[in-house]
């Protein structure tokens, strides 16, 4: 991966080598694997901490414009529309809210080394739980306070497990996963339970200067996501304990604390997610939110966060959302079966990426030449 | 270069009828150990570089390297952090390809695409970070990439067979072929680093600073082995920060500047420390300990241990610390001086015992008690234990402090990036550039980086564990004046060493351990190296001492 | 359902052929667009679903059939069916992925003015849909129940074991059919033994039937919701050697018709659920598109609502069925 | 074996030797997480090659005895009639046959450091592409060839994309798994394509000597595995290629072809579950498979493959296997409702986790206090 390394290193700033060094754990020339051969994973970091995640987000953009393109392209009719395409564009970015929001804690968990396969569940267990007739007899205030702190303890239990019981993450969510859809069908007795709350309904059909309100949320919790990872400490620590998780204990941090804290905090967006997925769907029901921890899995590494932790962005994350959104969009306008559907999205996942790392590739190259020349 | 010879080995321990196997097909009856390379002379020149240039994004690491290499010799490549000792031999085994310039080997242009290409011709390399699979075997360690086969089938008794061969001449033989490497302190993974170079029918071994993580007394076997392999017609190249080392078992030294070759050939024996010094660095530095102070005052008790034990690793330590007071600990590798350390720091429960800092009880077990009691560690393995390699200098530097300059929770990067460049500056980081991701640096740079965390911030006990290991010469002089000067501020010092030298210049007072009890405990000054060898060495890596 | 049937377009048999001598309404007449939304097809119903729909759309010249598939859940199909609204198409017909979860959907077609028929899974607000065209997930249940019921005193067993092979239980569906046997197997005084629930699949439907079969080491009936599934459950039934007791289908696929008529295994009867609805709907579709009622109503306009009636076939009246078959 | 000579050797000779090394990588005391600590890390390790897995394969045995304990006291009944035992060990065996043999390849990726998300997917196109009209008209060895190659030839793909298009693993092998399906509903028409061929469907329904023929092939891919993993070139190489990556180049091996062959391998082991799976239900469908990965990963896992790479087991994989068909019998011979058993479930997979690891804690420390008793 030596050759998506360093491209611009911003106009002089850094005088920098930019290598991965060889002796590094995803060393030069070893195939990109075990999740840690991410892409990029050499450097441009020291012209900027975002600088190569900066790139590589940059990539992503590039990938989501090509999409557009196609789409263009394709139904040229209804792209003709300028009404349609405001449309279509908040269409795209209400499909992505949810999973955006579930994805957002997934990137936390895994840049602190975890992995959260439950988050599909726990998203159906906050719905299932705060739209039951008791729940649904408190108002809106008493749904929202309930999908919360349900999914914030489910959080909390898994990162007990994993933290202080040593479970490996992928079991411990994985059972969590099981169990948790089990509790939903067990208190939804299988029903899809309806929301008659008007104002929980509403937060789906509503719109504000033309934006529709799960939009705002969405982009209120990727703000907030994006500052607590890059100004806290509490995104410092997670940083480290993804990295390094025995330097970060020799450097003080509590370290288990902080990974049970990483699984809470995934809990609390999928009660976020669980409350947008019922205002949606107007109901809830134990099989909601199926496999949406592929898709935020999915979604995070596409933007660039190491599957072995210690590395991650959450803009890259949430590009990777919208990415898939407007895949399905594509398809969706125009009219494909889902058998072809499939087959395309495979191969659109893998040009993706392909596409962003020849990016990278080629630049460096090209910039590596210039320096050269001018040094020589 | 398979052609057995009939050369006897040249040392009583190596066992006749063993033989390297050359991993592909199956293995007839095994000829002698290392075959003496049939068409080399002694004195012959093997290889030679020429302007051998290696950039990497922005930084040239090799910019003309010159560096010629006779059959039989011990080359020395000396140079400070970062000069570009360990990129020189990643050229030369394959691991990177040049940019420019020439590689000869035995008289022809040569130019090695990966390592493989680079063994096959008779090139071994023992890297400077342990290369081991630790959850295979030592046999399979030594001859990964190159197993003895039979249709694809492992031939274990023989690889085993073969490897206690090796271990043997390596003066090991109790380790055993079977343990996973995983299992093996790091002295001990050395050891197998070393037998895999040996597995191989080398011409030419390079060993990137392999005394870096070994006691006294291997250092001896080492040289031991290295003069075996030199009288056979083998070259050694030998990278070491420690000038003794060179003295000993170098026959000629080349030295590196900032990616270029300064001086080359120099006679390892009679070229004088300073000369050498000035080539290296640019200048002259004394390499000398700071001086202790004339009289230390009774200052107050900071660190009081007391009978503290792990069950299988030390027993009833007790040992006191003073406020400005640098008190080193020797021993063995193994003897249980990590573990001590560790113990202390929380970050191992200690099943009795107690810890107490200014005359309050720490928790134990838990790091973060420790921290706030002022207590800092820069531990052993500056990879695995101490560093956020993807991630920029000043956030390792900053790793245990940043809390201290967040305001409700908010990082200060501005603040941050200061403190770091201080640090950076005071130890002499190179690059300086605070923001380059620390897998970048050298290895003795990385180390910086990890005993400069604890110069920052509130520190008042600093356990430092090996914290000269690769670290170069000039740099090694400005950590002991780091560290004295810390100490002048009152700041006390627990100090492991495996260096004995280090140790007995740096403490005020020694303590030495074997077998995780306290042996011996002085004031630095009414000990002299042999005095201390003699307490340490009673027994031997893999053995221990006779109960 | 099987792979014998590899003539032409597949669900053939179930489309209804536009002969307008005998009925006036298959003359061709306004254009309709007719937007169809079904949930990506994972076993044989669906897919009959998806087909016959496309199959009866081509019968008509004056229809224009646009389908957007409706992806894995219920999020991905509501995205589909507001692209599909902004094309604005003459009527919407949708099989939801959850009728509640689809509701809201629903209602944003209905007041953008176009029609909406819903297939199978009912929204709970009238207000959602203009058609609706449903099986009968409880009455399939009690069929089974009945006919097994019925068997089991003809028999002059008074307490059968009786095993049941569910379909997916996470959805509504299957929680109403299993109500609706065990109520009707009440009234025999009967009860479930053993109840496993597979995914609609043939592999599945094996896997569970095999540990059923461990766990009744002797059993009188079996009730297997699906006839897909089937293909499993009755691969394990010939793998363990049992033969001691009948089994009951659900759906009506031809594969499961076939087996009765032969009369080789121990599948004697299944409960329909057929797939043909989707063919019906799209006729029904173009009727309230163009205006029309249905000919041999008196109603000058569709219906509101049409359930189908679950019948139950066995070697007696499959001929009859035959065609139904999927 | 070899491995335990070396605890007794130097009798008294070595007094402190049993110790964790302090660099060791997963240290005593740091949490278990990104799905390296293993439990049991501490020590014991002296005893060798086999000795820390051995321990805790026994634990995973330990789980079986109990979970079949429950079984007999949970249903006496049944567990009376020594000819039903007999059955019902060979059901659970046949239920475990078809995932073991996935779960065998999957174990060689995840310890080359890789996942194989396709698996469940490349079963399905496999058994669809072998069951196709077209296929069964060249009989059973025609549906055999087609199977494996179709399987291979997608592991291949799979393993050139991560190889050489340097694509994360999770993401090549999702996107593939997705293509996959696709691909099998193409080419099915959605069907449930059912097998004619008695031979193939003779495969589930015979038996040799009272054991099912599935239960003979299950043994014969373990043993096979077992022997490759720890008995051939190839074998060592894939704990050197997914252990330390770097190393295993400097070593000379081709990293990148090698883990190339990995997937192809796992392909190869989905081929012939799609064979297995095709014959027991009789037919094929491109749903089928559904979430093989999972369990897969799974059970590796459990069985104490690390998934970060470098160390697994081909008896812990199958233990865990038969573990989860073990749990899969227990509540179908209680009649368990799906929902009791989904949470039931997920309490059992954290109960077997937590005992292996009570068990490897407590045996720890009895070893180390009489060790320290005997030196003292
Ligand atoms: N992969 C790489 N990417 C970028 N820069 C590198 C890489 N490898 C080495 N460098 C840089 O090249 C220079 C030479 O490094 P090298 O490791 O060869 O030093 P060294 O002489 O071995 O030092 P030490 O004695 O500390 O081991 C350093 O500035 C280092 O930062
Ligand atoms: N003689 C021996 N035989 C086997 N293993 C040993 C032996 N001595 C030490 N070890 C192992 O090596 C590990 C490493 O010991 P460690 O290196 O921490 O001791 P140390 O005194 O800190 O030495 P160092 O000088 O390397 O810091 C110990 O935990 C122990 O498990
Ligand atoms: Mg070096
Ligand atoms: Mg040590």
């Amino acid at each position: 991966m030596t050759e998506r390394t360093e491209t611009a290193a911003p106009a002089g700033a850094a005088p920098p080598a930019d290598r991965p060094s060889p002796v590094s754990p995803a060393p030069a020339g070893a195939p990109v694997h075990k999740g840690a051969g991410t892409p990029g994973n050499g450097t441009g970091r020291w012209s900027g901490d975002a600088g190569e995640s900066f790139r590589r987000n940059l990539g992503l953009v590039g990938v989501l414009v090509v999409l557009i393109v196609i789409g263009i392209v394709t139904r040229p009719d209804l792209y003709s529309d300028m009404n349609w395409v405001g449309d279509n564009i908040m269409s795209i970015l209400t499909l992505a809210s949810v999973v955006g929001v579930v994805t957002v804690g997934m990137t936390f968990v895994i840049i602190g080394g975890g992995i959260d396969l439950s988050v599909g569940a726990i998203v159906a267990l906050a719905g299932v739980w705060s739209t039951t007739v008791a729940t649904q007899s408190y108002g809106a205030g008493g749904m929202i306070f309930t999908a919360v702190v349900v999914a914030v303890c489910v959080g909390l239990v898994n990162g007990f497990l994993i933290s202080y019981g040593r479970l490996v993450p992928f079991i411990a969510t994985l059972a969590m996963l099981v169990a948790a859809r089990g509790l939903a069908a067990e208190i939804s007795d299988k029903q899809t339970q309806v929301s008659n709350n008007a104002t929980i309904n509403g937060i789906a059909s509503n719109d504000v200067l033309g934006i529709p309100v799960l939009v705002f949320i969405l982009a209120g919790v990727v703000a907030a996501g994006w500052v607590l990872l890059n100004r806290t400490t509490f995104g410092r620590r997670t940083v480290a304990v993804g990295g390094n998780p025995e330097a970060a204990r020799l450097a003080g941090i509590n370290v288990r604390r902080h990974s049970m804290l990483l699984y809470a905090l995934s809990g609390l967006c999928c009660g976020i997610a669980a409350i947008m997925l019922t205002a949606q769907a107007n109901s809830a029901q134990a099989a909601m939110a199926n496999l949406y921890e592929l898709d935020a899995i999915a979604a995070a590494i596409i933007g660039g966060t190491l599957l072995s932790g210690g590395r991650g962005t959450i803009v890259g994350s949430l590009l990777g959302v919208i990415i898939f959104a407007t895949i399905t969009n594509l398809f969706a306008i125009n009219g494909l079966s889902t058998e072809a559907q499939n087959m395309v999205k495979g191969g659109i996942i893998v040009a993706a990426v392909l596409v962003q790392q020849f990016r990278f590739k080629s630049l460096t190259q090209l910039l590596a030449r210039n320096k050269l020349r001018s040094t020589n | 270069m398979t052609e057995p010879a009939e050369r006897p080995a040249a040392d009583e321990t190596v066992p006749a009828g063993v033989q390297s196997p050359n991993g592909t097909g199956p293995v007839g009856d095994p000829p002698p150990l290392v075959t003496p390379p049939a068409d080399t002379v002694p004195g012959e020149v093997v290889l030679r570089l020429t302007d051998v240039v290696k950039t990497f994004p922005g930084v040239r690491a090799l910019d003309g390297v010159q560096l010629e290499v006779r059959a039989g010799e011990v080359h020395c490549l000396l140079g400070q952090n970062g000069a570009g000792k360990s990129t020189l031999i990643k050229v030369l085994s394959g691991a990177h390809q040049p940019d420019s310039g020439q590689v000869e080997w035995l008289g022809e242009p040569v130019s090695f695409g990966n390592p493989q290409a680079a063994m096959k011709a008779g090139i071994a390399t023992i890297y400077q970070e342990l290369d081991l699979v630790e959850d295979l075997s030592v046999a399979e360690n030594a001859f990964l990439g190159h197993e003895p086969r039979q249709l694809g089938f492992v031939r274990r008794g023989y690889m085993a067979r073969q490897t206690r061969e090796i271990l043997a001449r390596l003066g090991h033989p109790e380790i055993p072929p079977r343990r996973m490497v995983r299992s093996l302190p790091s002295a001990g993974k050395q050891i197998v680093s070393m037998a895999r170079a040996l597995s191989h029918e080398a011409r030419l071994i390079i060993m990137d600073e392999p005394s870096a993580v070994l006691a006294h007394d291997e250092v001896g076997n080492l040289f031991r082995i290295i003069r075996e392999l030199t009288a056979q017609g083998i070259a050694v190249i030998y990278i070491s920060h420690r000038m003794e080392e060179i003295r000993e078992i170098g026959d000629r030294v080349t030295v590196l500047k900032d990616g270029r070759t300064t001086a080359a050939n120099l006679p390892a024996r009679s070229t004088p420390t300073r000369d050498l010094v000035s080539r290296m660095t640019g200048r002259t530095i004394e390499y000398v300990f700071p001086d202790r102070p004339a009289e230390t005052p009774a200052a107050e008790k900071l660190l009081e241990v007391r009978e503290l034990s792990r069950e299988g690793e030390f027993a009833d330590v007790s040992l006191t610390v003073h406020a400005g007071e640098i008190v080193g600990i020797a021993g063995l590798v193994g003897s249980g001086r990590s573990e001590l350390l560790e113990t202390i720091f929380g970050a191992r429960r200690a099943s009795t015992g107690t810890v107490s800092m200014a005359g309050r009880q720490v928790r134990p077990g838990s790091v973060g008690a420790a921290v706030r009691a002022g207590m800092g560690m820069a531990p052993e393995e500056r990879k695995s234990q101490a560093l956020l390699l993807g991630e920029p200098i000043y956030r390792n530097v900053t790793l245990a402090t940043f809390t201290r300059w967040a305001r409700l929770g908010f990082t200060d990067a501005g603040r941050e990036r200061a403190e770091a460049n201080e640090v950076a500056d005071r130890l002499e980081l190179r690059p300086l550039d605070v923001r380059r991701p620390v897998r970048t640096l050298s290895g003795g740079n990385q180390q910086k980086v990890v005993v400069g965390r604890w110069l920052l911030g509130g520190t008042k006990l600093l356990l430092l564990d090996e914290p000269t290991r690769g670290v170069d010469v000039g740099a090694r002089a400005e950590l002991y004046q780091v560290i004295r000067a810390l100490a002048a501020r009152g700041v006390g010092v627990l100090l492991v060493s495996s260096e004995v030298p280090e140790v007995l210049g740096l403490a005020d007072r020694v303590l030495v351990m074997r077998e995780g009890r306290v042996v011996h405990e002085a004031p630095a000054g009414e000990l002299d190296e042999d005095t201390v060898l003699d307490l340490v060495m009673a027994g031997s890596l893999m053995e221990g001492a006779p109960a | 359902t099987s792979n014998d049937n590899g003539s032409g377009d597949g669900g053939g048999e179930q489309v209804k052929a536009a002969d307008s001598s005998a009925n006036p309404n298959s003359a061709p007449g306004q254009k309709v667009v007719i937007g169809f939304s079904a949930p990506a097809a994972d076993h044989g119903w669906l897919a009959a679903i998806t087909k016959n729909a496309e199959a009866q759309a081509k019968v008509f010249s004056d229809v224009e059939f646009k389908t957007v598939a409706a992806g894995a859940d219920a999020a991905a199909q509501r995205a589909a069916l507001s692209t599909l609204i902004s094309q604005k198409p003459n009527v919407i017909v949708m099989l939801p992925h959850d009728g509640k979860e689809l509701n809201a959907s629903g209602l944003e077609a209905m007041k953008a003015g176009i029609p909406v028929i819903n297939l199978d899974r009912a929204f709970p607000d009238a207000l959602a849909y203009r058609l609706q065209i449903k099986g009968d997930n409880y009455g399939m249940g009690v069929a089974a129940g009945r006919y097994i019921g019925e068997q089991m005193k003809a028999k002059g067993i008074t307490n059968p074991i009786i095993g049941e092979i569910a379909g997916m239980d996470e959805l509504e569906l299957t929680k109403e059919r299993s109500a609706g046997f065990a109520a009707e197997l009440a009234v025999f005084g009967f009860k479930v033994a053993n109840r496993r629930a597979a995914r609609f699949t043939a592999d599945t439907g094996q896997s569970e039937a095999s540990q059923q079969l461990q766990a009744l080491p002797k059993m009188d009936a079996l009730w297997n919701h699906d006839d897909d599934q089937g293909i499993g459950v009755l691969a394990a039934i010939k793998q363990a050697n049992r033969t001691e007791f009948i089994m009951v289908g659900g759906a009506g696929s031809k594969a499961a018709i076939d087996a009765i008529v032969a009369d080789n295994s121990v599948l004697k009867a299944t409960v329909t659920y057929s797939p043909s609805m989707a063919s019906s709907a799209i006729s029904l579709a173009r009727l309230i598109g163009q205006g029309k009622g249905m000919s041999d109503l008196v109603e000058l306009q569709v219906p509101k609502e049409i359930t189908l009636a679950s019948e139950t076939i066995t070697k007696e009246n499959a001929s009859q069925y035959a065609k139904l078959g999927f």
